[in-house]
């Protein structure tokens, strides 16, 4: 199996080096063959992988290939951890990515950093398998920040944009801080166990669990609990927890197919299956759990809220990722790892089918993304209609597509879960449901259905100055049109598992899928109290239908019809309503204001005041912004102490040795 | 009275390069102006023969001679390497810029030697008295470089406050060394240490007293904060060529000064010196950091940061452990390669009448040459602490340092201001990819000779050392435990 | 109290009060004259202490030398006494309390803490000189030849420092000739022709504008 | 009988006005250079009565060296000065401040 690991990991790099290198050389065709035939290698050598470990009789591969160094008897090692747990994340990333891939020759086709982009993608994949397959900390950190790294050359690939520049460097310095708690984490942990290998540091949990450490006289605290606290903060920067997420909308300014590989389907997701991959730890802290629990609760349930004052389709979808990224969080919180994971799996999968389906649309648009300008596109662009309606089904948790089985069991686990905080995140997750249904199709019905609006393009067209796309302003009026196979292509395989991806519910979540993967103490085990009533796929949804969860789902679906549809905020729409019968609406008309006022206008509302107040102006301005314009201003200030006066230094000194004198020798 | 010939070959290295020095400052004499590349190539090769010298001695045995004020251990062989090394870089990449403000002269390379000469001593002092003569002799030869271009206003005055600060700090650790020499009764490191393994409570304060005048010398020469104050208006004010050399090699040498004195001599008040040096550290990267991002001139950023690398030095120190040693040692060689590549690099881009010193003057980089802006990316990347280049494993290590001495939010503020002090340097590498140059016309800086391919190797041997770290971790093991 | 001690207390104000001056008068040549007076008396106290050697050594090199040296230097370099005048600043008081606070603390950990026995005067058949130039050649043979390395580097930075060419000297360096290139003599002035209005005058502009350009370097 | 503490009050004094007398004085750099030798004496006054008290020569012998690299560090200083006013036309300390911040 050596080969075939170091192949799935070495094809997408050498793709990347191909293509990034000698790009010039061997031309645009040569840069997305050669990439993505390495990316192609690696798919479906992990579908054998997954095929052996699954269905055949793989046992777990943990093998060291290349020590690097060794010092004060930690070795630095590069080595595979391959188990169903990695097994399915490495069928995930290639084969998104894959999709990926494809979709980026129809995406990028008038782009002069074509190969550029080639490069960074396959470099990406091969970062992302190495963080997935690492059996130790050192390589998980290195893949981590190799992805960061990608990902912040990406989010400034157009770097002629200087929103793009500043969005890249907002997510590089977010992410530095997630990234210093994640280094002191690991450091805590490897501290204690002495070891790098991930085996021999779960081997030292329990006796971690009551170890303790004083951070300042008199302040000590659990040893575990601290480092796990410190290694989720990586991963609330990398998977954009609150407050850490403020760079992930902002990473919208990155071409599309990124958005979707990176800031949807794969990358985002290191958090959680770093997290899931630390079960063993992760069991022995209750304060860290409750921690994530708290965290992944407040993300899904209020990025759910400002996802529905978007009008840029991409930031919807972004907004819609954070939410499904608390989902997760929540999961793992909870103990149920396997249904955060299975989470992670399914929205993979229809989170980037929905990227690449707004991609289609901003295709279509010639590069325009406000959806005030849409609408009625499902008569031009069928195929993305029908697959973008897919990907939302998926995404609201509508009974058999795939997003329905991970999201109830997230919530129901939620229900049973004993961790401190678990009601407040029950009913988090549970008005999330109805908020996500919300946004979902109020974009959806924007964007396909209703008028056609593009005459009022002009109005919304970003003002890029950039010579990218300036020849798309040359056009006449929109037409839309359905894009190119290379685009729909992807759409489709991906809308594939968006539907059946949910029916491996049963040996993943309830099964021994996960067994020896992951790590659940039994009292904690949520997953196996809901497992006991488990008799089927049939038979979870027709459960799942008498849950308040997929009420809520048609609630929100009904909310949107009815006011994006039904009543949209045009005059001649209004008006002819009024006239199809007066009677009918003075009936509603209470509930209809009460509806219109409490749950669209005063959710929305709430939204905006959240994005504007909370989101712009707390977290991004003062925390983000705001720390480094005081950081800049104290900087300015104490610079002046250096008056460059060789007297004022001399005192200084003098004052430096009677402090040292007063606080040592008297 | 008896007394032996002391034992010369332990000192082989150093009367090699004071001969040496001595034959170059008398052949330099008789050269005419345009000749100037034989004291260059005469110092160059002194320096390449001296490293032979010290590697054929290498040996793990710790030798003392000279009525034992002088000691060749490992950690001596290693630290004086390093300084050849550093210094060869730094002569090879000063030259072009004398050359093209036609000040090539000898005294540049001569001076240097005889600081070089100063460092080693330093390095290998086993005697307060060889340590101040050492300390001074690093010091003279950078008094006078620094004032070498004698026609800039600008580094005449930096050399005056140079000189006075630093005779006021030489005069600090007289008076720390006279009250450790009267409550001990010796100048030998070891009897001190020796001594003060036995000294009764009685003489802790008087000890403590001059411990701290001790510190504050040493801090001054590293550049801690509040005795840094002399680093950025030094660096600023020197030619960039001299600049280069008192960033990078002294700061070597100071280091082992500290081992010296602290950890060999003082080691029994660990205590006391641990709190002393903490306090410095958190000043250091605290101020080093935060002035850092208001500069606007790329030599003072340098300076800044240099002086927030110094807290970095001191909290491998003060952890107090061999391995805390080992790491604040390979804390401060990559500094001293990677300071030495950041200004290359300004000297690099810099031309006749034209100094490269401020930070708009990067703006662009990228466009005019891809291939330097890369390797000024991975030396700043070093700077920063971004994996997988070398200042990360350094970082990294010396806070590892900090935690397993119990000093756990000691890391969490180094771990906080040095990401604070990643805008700074992010903010060059921004300007470097993103912006336009500064003059529109800015031609393709070309690459030239020597100094471009020295350059290119130093860049990468800090991803290098990045990557396979283990070398160098093993080599600073092996000084500080043997 | 002894006569040594009167001796001492004698010579110990001396050296304060000159050194208070020193720090204080506006003219730089009375206060090189008040640290000779510091040094001689400094010498003093030192010969109480039986260090007849370096006594006479700070007094010959001290006084003799060095102090000549700065003496010559205040005299070399025509400095505005006038300016100098002014004295110290505002900044006074605050620095007095810096320096009284400090000489406090050292005071303070001196007389409390350090302490050691008074030893036996040596006799008249113990020669300092000679003890000292018995391990001065020995023991510390090393640091005797540092400190000629750093004498020898005392002479090259200060030649190199100061020694120049006489400014009056109009001789000529064939190097910084040979040197010389196009661009830092000639500048290309791009100016608009103005053809129409006073086409000669237009072509003289730029050509002396450029002439102009080169003098004035 | 004069003690030790004679002694080293006599140069703790001595090295508080040389101190002060470095960052007090901002009109004249010579006089810097001078405050500078003021406190080598003031150092040297330490070593010879630990020396002494200790009887043990190796204070002298520091004494010894410290002097000779006083007159080194008095010949540089004094280089530096003269190209200091050559370059300037004064020693004002002043206005020594072309570097801050």
């Amino acid at each position: 199996m050596d080969t075939i690991y170091l192949l799935i990991v070495l094809a997408p790099l050498f793709g990347a080096i191909a293509a990034g290198l000698f790009g010039r050389q061997i031309g645009r065709t040569g840069a997305h063959t050669v990439t993505i035939l390495g990316v192609a290698i690696s798919f479906i050598l992990s579908v054998v992988v997954f095929w052996a470990h699954v269905f055949g009789d793989a046992g777990i591969y943990n093998e060291t290939v290349y020590t690097w160094m060794v010092s004060d008897g930690i070795h630095f090692e590069v080595g595979f951890l391959v188990d169903n747990l990695t097994a399915m994340m490495m069928l995930v990333v290639t084969f998104v990515s894959l999709m990926v891939h494809i979709y980026t020759i129809g995406y990028m086709k008038d782009d002069p950093g074509y190969q550029r982009f080639f490069a960074y993608i396959s470099l990406f994949t091969f970062s992302m398998l190495m963080l997935v397959m690492a059996n130790n900390f050192m390589q998980l950190f290195f893949g981590w920040e190799a992805v960061g790294l990608v990902s912040y050359l990406l989010i400034g690939f157009w770097y002629k944009r200087p929103t793009a520049t500043y969005a890249n460097m907002k997510a590089f310095i977010v992410n530095r801080v997630g990234d210093f708690g994640f280094l002191i984490g690991i450091a805590a942990l490897v501290f204690y166990a002495g070891s790098l290998n991930y085996t021999e540091v779960f081997a030292e949990a329990e006796s971690m669990r009551d170890a303790t450490i004083t951070i300042w006289p008199g302040w000590t605290f659990g040893l575990l609990d601290l480092a796990l606290i410190f290694l989720f903060i990586g991963a609330m920067g990398k998977s954009a927890q609150v407050p850490l997420h403020v760079w992930l909308p902002d990473s919208m300014e990155g071409p599309t197919p990124i958005s979707a590989l990176i800031h949807a389907a794969t990358m985002v997701t290191a958090g959680i299956f770093m997290v899931a991959r630390m079960s063993p730890l992760y069991e022995f802290s209750v304060a860290a759990l409750s921690f994530i629990l708290i965290i992944g609760a407040i993300t899904a349930f209020f990025m759910g809220l400002i996802g529905l004052v978007q009008n840029d389709i991409k930031r919807v979808v972004a907004y819609s990722t954070l939410s499904q990224l608390g989902y997760m969080t929540v999961a793992l919180g909870a103990s149920a790892y396997a249904a955060g994971l299975f989470h992670l799996m399914t929205h993979a999968f229809f989170k980037a089918l929905l990227f690449l389906a707004a991609g289609s649309v901003i295709i279509a648009m010639h590069h325009l993304q406000d959806m005030r300008a849409m609408g009625g596109l499902r008569r031009h662009m069928p195929v993305t209609y029908v697959t973008a309606l897919i990907g939302s089904l998926a995404l609201i948790g509508f009974p058999f597509f795939s997003g329905f089985f991970s999201k109830d069991a997230i919530i129901e686990a939620v229900g049973y879960s004993q961790i401190p905080g678990a009601t407040f995140a029950y009913w988090l997750v549970l008005a999330g449901v109805f908020v996500t249904a919300l946004y979902t199709f109020r974009m959806f019905f924007m964007v396909f259905h209703g008028e056609e609006r593009y005459d009022q393009a002009h109005k919304y067209m970003p003002d890029h100055g950039d010579d990218d796309d300036d020849h798309h302003h040359d056009h006449g009026p929109l037409q839309p049109k359905e894009s190119p196979w290379v685009v729909t292509v992807p759409l489709v395989l991906l809308a594939i598992p968006s539907v059946v991806a949910g029916y491996f519910i049963g040996p993943m979540l309830f099964g021994d899928f996960f067994a020896e993967a992951l790590f659940v103490l039994p009292e904690q085990d949520v997953l196996a109290t809901k497992g006991e009533t488990y008799t089927g796929v049939i038979a979870f949804v027709l459960h799942g239908l008498m849950l308040p969860a997929f009420w809520l789902a048609m609630a929100g679906l009904g909310t949107a019809w009815y006011l994006y549809m039904k009543r949209p905020e045009l005059p001649g729409v209004i008006a002819e309503r009024l006239k199809l019968g007066v009677r009918i609406l003075e009936d509603k008309y209470g509930f209809d204001r009460f509806n219109d006022w409490f749950f669209a206008g005063g959710t929305v509302r709430l939204g905006r005041a959240l994005w504007r107040y909370g989101d712009a102006l707390i977290i991004d301005g003062l925390l983000v912004n705001g720390t480094a314009r005081s950081i800049g201003w104290i900087s300015a200030r104490i610079r002046h102490m250096q008056s460059g006066f060789l007297y004022h230094y001399a005192f200084v000194m003098i004052i430096g040795l009677l402090v040292l004198m007063f606080a040592y020798v008297i | 009275m008896n007394f032996e010939i002391p034992n010369f070959l332990p000192a082989v290295p150093e009367m090699f390069v004071l001969g040496m020095a001595c034959l170059i400052l008398v052949i330099d004499a008789f050269l005419p102006d345009s000749r100037r590349d034989i004291t260059y190539g005469l110092v160059q090769a002194t320096l390449v023969a001296a490293a032979g010298l010290t590697l054929w001695m290498m040996g793990p045995e710790t030798v003392l001679t000279f009525s034992d004020t002088f000691v060749k251990d490992p950690m001596a062989d290693i630290l004086k390497v390093a300084v050849y090394v550093t210094s060869f870089l730094v002569f090879l990449y000063a030259r072009p810029y004398l050359m093209e403000r036609g000040i090539h002269k000898g005294e540049f390379y001569i001076l240097g030697l005889f600081a070089v000469l100063g460092m080693m001593i330093m390095i290998s002092g086993h005697n307060l008295l060889t340590l101040y003569l050492g300390l001074e002799l690093l010091s003279l030869s950078s008094y006078a470089l620094v004032a070498f271009w004698r026609d800039s206003t600008r580094a005449t005055e930096a050399a005056m406050k140079y000189f006075v600060l630093g005779a006021l700090a030489s005069g600090l650790l007289l008076y720390g060394m006279s009250m450790i020499y009267g409550m001990t009764g010796s100048l030998d490191i070891a009897v001190i240490a020796a001594e003060l393994t036995a000294a009764d409570e009685s003489l802790n304060i008087p000890l403590v007293f001059g411990l701290v005048f001790l510190v504050v010398a040493i801090a001054f020469k590293l550049g801690a904060v509040p005795f840094h104050m002399w680093v950025p208006d030094v660096y600023d004010g020197a030619p960039t060529a001299v600049t280069l050399f008192i960033a990078t090699a002294p700061k070597i040498a100071a280091f082992a000064f500290l081992m010296r004195l602290l950890v060999e001599g003082m080691g029994p008040m660990h205590a006391d010196w641990q709190g002393m040096l903490i306090i410095l550290a958190v000043l250091s990267l605290a101020v080093g950091n935060v002035i850092a991002i208001a500069q606007t001139s790329i030599k003072r950023m340098l300076a800044y940061s240099t002086i927030a690398h110094v807290g970095f030095v001191f909290m491998g120190i003060l952890a107090g452990t061999d391995s805390g040693y080992a790491s604040a040692m390979f804390y401060v060689i990559v500094y001293a390669i990677t300071a030495a590549g950041g200004f290359g690099m300004i000297v690099f881009l810099s031309r006749k009448g034209y100094e490269a010193d401020q930070i708009d003057d990067f703006k662009g980089l990228a466009q005019r040459n891809p291939w330097f802006a890369f390797i000024m990316l991975l030396l700043l990347f070093s700077m920063a602490g971004v994996p997988p280049t070398v200042g990360f494993y350094a970082k990294l290590a010396v806070i590892q340092a900090a935690v397993g001495a119990d000093l756990v939010w000691l890391g969490v503020v180094a771990v906080i201001f040095s990401v604070i002090g990643a805008f700074y340097y992010l903010r060059v590498v921004k300007m470097m990819f993103f912006d336009a140059p500064k003059d529109e016309n800015a031609e393709p800086v070309q690459p030239s000779g020597a100094l471009a391919t020295a350059l290119s190797i130093n860049g990468l041997a800090v991803l290098a050392l990045g990557i396979f770290p283990g070398l160098l971790l093993s080599i600073t093991h092996y000084a500080i435990i043997g | 109290m002894t006569f040594e001690l009167i001796l001492f207390y004698a010579f110990g104000a001396i050296l304060l009060g000159a050194a208070l001056a020193m720090i204080s008068v506006r003219n730089p040549v009375h206060a090189a004259l008040f640290l000779v007076v510091c040094f001689v008396a400094a010498a003093a106290i030192w010969l109480l202490a039986e260090a007849e050697f370096l006594g006479i050594v700070l007094v010959l090199v001290y006084v003799g030398a060095v102090m000549v040296l700065f003496l010559f230097v205040v005299m070399m370099l025509d400095i505005n006494l006038a300016k100098l005048r002014e004295g110290f600043t505002e900044y006074l008081p605050v620095g007095v309390v810096v320096a009284a606070a400090m000489a406090t603390v050292l005071v303070l950990v001196i007389t409390r803490y350090i302490t050691m026995e008074v030893p036996e005067r040596a006799g008249p058949e113990y020669a300092n000189t000679e003890a000292l130039g018995a391990i001065l050649y020995t023991e510390y043979v090393y640091p005797f030849e540092i400190a000629a390395v750093i004498l020898l580097v005392a002479i090259i930075a200060a030649i190199s420092l100061t020694m120049r060419k006489r400014p009056d000297n109009k001789s000529i360096d064939p190097g910084q000739q040979m040197a010389v290139s196009r661009e830092g003599r000639v500048r290309m002035v791009s100016m608009p022709s103005e053809k129409k209005r006073a086409p000669r005058r237009s072509a003289q502009g730029s050509g002396s504008g450029a002439s102009d350009d080169d003098a004035s370097k | 009988m004069i003690t030790l503490e004679h002694y080293l009050v006599l140069a703790a004094l001595l090295f508080s006005i040389s101190v002060a007398g470095i960052f007090l004085n901002r009109k004249n750099v010579i006089v810097l250079l001078m405050c500078i030798e003021l406190m080598l004496l003031a150092v040297n006054i330490n070593f010879i009565a630990f020396s002494f008290f200790l009887q043990d020569l190796a204070g002298q012998v520091f004494v010894f060296f410290i002097l000779t690299v006083a007159a080194a560090e008095a010949a540089i200083g004094l280089a530096i000065l003269v190209l200091l006013f050559r370059n300037r036309g004064t020693i004002n300390v002043q206005d020594l401040d072309a570097m801050k911040g």
